[in-house]
């Protein structure tokens, strides 16, 4: 994707000047920006923030995938919705918005959900995924595909008044992905959503907007990540030290997703996926053959 | 601030072991709806065996616990799929995971994983 | 401000669910968060996040105080505006977005600067105060007058990749002031802005966000703040480790805003501030005279 | 991850004292570019006194900072206002301000106050 031309208009160079000065970015990690291409999964409270700040230092195309519609118990969190926009898509809805924010991206939306049977087509035009996602399934499917198409996750998650957000297989084949840190999905009646516990809606647009910073460390190439190592932090906004940076493990060699199972039936290809062998939905204990997101 | 944490020196000991016990992403609901705990853990499990995090996480599930759901901590014997174990900040895979020999001072931290977004 | 009687509508009840049935909330929170009346101080990369999420979560009355109008250069970081509001004041654009996002609070455009003659009156009518503005002049101005009418800031600031939040004056006449924290000024020519040093879009949009969470504490009095102590955090995007918790001094018996000054003269009154004899802008290495904002 | 750092037990010492120096909020622009510097600090000054952060101050303004620019840090033989000091993430204020005796393993942060939003 790198080697895509690019130049800049005169009305790109003004908007985006504040950010182009600084030596992190500079006009080399400008065009970096407009190169990439990342795909958002979830317009929701994570979603959001991420995508209006995305949008705004001018990634050239931003996709979005939701198959959901705006209600109006979403917009405490999902800011880039609004309540004349009740009952319309949320990627229609996010699109509308963004576009107005800055016109330059290519806007490039989703209504559907991500499948197992769609997954793989979508997520192989996009050079960076965030996960943005309200389920264990869909994450360990959004893992295995970027794994596959060699894409690092920027996955975040937020519940109550709590986030978590963590960046995966980055370097592609060097980083750790989700299975290496979670080998097991969690039982499903440990699995609470933001419908039933509940969400603070800036806790997870703290969430979403840390999200867009990793992005943008990621695709502007800054700091050179070239360790196997990943940190996670964490947010309690009600908690004495509200931020923690948390150490985590490195790659494993016996990841069915990145590494090489000792039973090498085990490992996740993209035929596995594609043919519907990948089950996660019933992997995450729920019932068997629903598709997720 | 000025209380200084640092692991006891390699060195036999019985008295018992001071630890912060945290709580993080609704496990903290389990445990008395608190985050944070100081214990006292008996320096050797009841095989004469010196404490190692597995020999803490059964005494956490008994004594600390108050919840009956123990399924949502401790599972077939092992921590509960999705709950993460960091000593001082770093993974327990790091540290020799169920092996790790808990020292004076030491922060563990149990994390369940977040899903909502 | 609090007997204020509120009541909530059917639809509120829907729009807010999520946040309510969080324990820290409740309805006494929700309640509590409508019968609040917040002052947003500069409608810029701190000032738009914090007005989306403080407006999203219910606060009944939401002021917002800026004189400058939209400029392209913004959008990268001040997302409640857009492309086709500039040359908008920056208030109308940011209250044409709010009111779309949540209809429910009242919103209060003050299109001017804030000055030593209009700051009494205009802070008079609101309970918290959040600092989004980008000078210390202003700065100080915010400061003196929060604690004169009994008011907790949520100061907030960033520049480049950097962010640095303080809350201030809380609970009033027991936490420290912004100078207690700062009694002289800096130098001016060791004041950057974000046109002069660049800005990062999300890190100040983190921030501001940040500020949304800490307005959310304060006004639904959850933890309960009795010490008069405060915490600053530091946010640095490229750090290696990004977020640190400071443990900051408290009230200072001599402060000349919150205090009392050996020099009783030196206090700072209504009366110093509203006869001109606090010359903000040349106390901070300014211009004298100068208008402020 | 395992390495521990307490302050050196009350005594008398002539060893160099090691210290975490940290820059934020544009300070790190004086001093190389970099926000951490590991360094070693002579145990007493130049009249035998025992290092404390205002010695510290001097030193690192005469050895670790490379900007000609000296009045950013210093000014008027003090800490320039809007500068914030830190002593193991405690504002200086609490320790004792500039008589604070540094001790082995201190972390110092320098905050330079950010004023744009
Ligand atoms: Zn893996
Ligand atoms: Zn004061």
């Amino acid at each position: 994707a790198n080697e895509r031309e690019v130049t800049l208009s005169l009305e790109e160079y003004k908007r985006y000047g504040r950010q182009m000065i600084l030596p992190e970015i500079g006009i080399e990690g400008q065009m970096s920006l407009k190169r990439s291409r990342v795909l958002i999964v979830g317009a929701g409270g994570l979603g959001c923030p991420a995508a209006a700040y995305l949008a705004g230092a001018g990634v050239g195309t931003l996709g979005i995938i939701d198959h959901d519609t705006v209600e109006n118990s979403n917009l405490h969190r999902q800011i880039i919705h609004s309540t004349s926009r009740v009952g319309v898509p949320k990627v229609v809805s996010a699109i509308t918005y963004l576009r107005d924010l800055n016109p330059h991206p290519n806007y490039v939306p989703h209504v559907e959900p991500l499948t197992t049977e769609n997954a793989l087509q979508i997520m192989a035009g996009y050079d960076l995924v965030l996960d943005c996602t309200d389920h264990p399934a869909i994450r360990y499917l959004i893992n295995d595909v970027a794994v596959i198409m060699n894409i690092p996750i920027v996955s975040a998650s937020a519940l109550r008044t709590d986030g978590q957000l963590v960046v995966l297989n980055n370097p592609p084949s060097v980083g750790p992905c989700y299975r290496c840190i979670w080998p097991r999905p969690p039982p499903a009646e440990s699995v609470v959503g933001c419908g039933e516990g509940g969400i603070l809606g800036p806790v997870v647009g703290l969430m979403g907007v840390m999200q867009a910073i990793e992005a943008i460390k990621i695709i502007t190439k800054n700091p050179v990540q070239e360790v196997g190592r990943t940190t996670m932090t964490l947010f309690a906004a009600y908690g004495a030290s509200p931020f923690r940076c948390l150490k985590m493990r490195g790659r494993k060699a016996g990841c069915i997703a990145c590494g090489s199972p000792e039973r090498m039936e085990e490992k996740i290809t993209r035929e596995s996926i594609e043919d519907g062998r990948m089950d996660y939905v019933a992997f995450c204990g729920g019932r068997a053959g629903v598709r997720v997101l | 601030m000025n209380e200084q944490q640092g692991p006891s020196a390699n060195g036999v000991r019985s008295n018992p072991i001071s630890l912060n016990i945290e709580f993080s992403g609704g496990l903290e609901i389990l445990f008395s709806n608190q985050r944070d705990h100081r214990i006292q853990l008996p320096a050797k499990d009841s095989s004469g065996e010196p404490a190692n995090i597995m020999f803490l996480v059964h005494y956490l599930c008994e004594n600390l616990m108050k919840d009956r759901r123990k399924d949502l901590f401790l599972l077939h014997g092992g921590i509960r799929p999705g709950i993460l174990v960091l000593i001082n900040d770093a993974d327990w895979e790091l540290e020799g995971e169920e092996e790790y020999l808990v020292q004076d001072g030491d922060i563990i931290l149990f994390v369940s994983t977040l899903h909502g977004g």
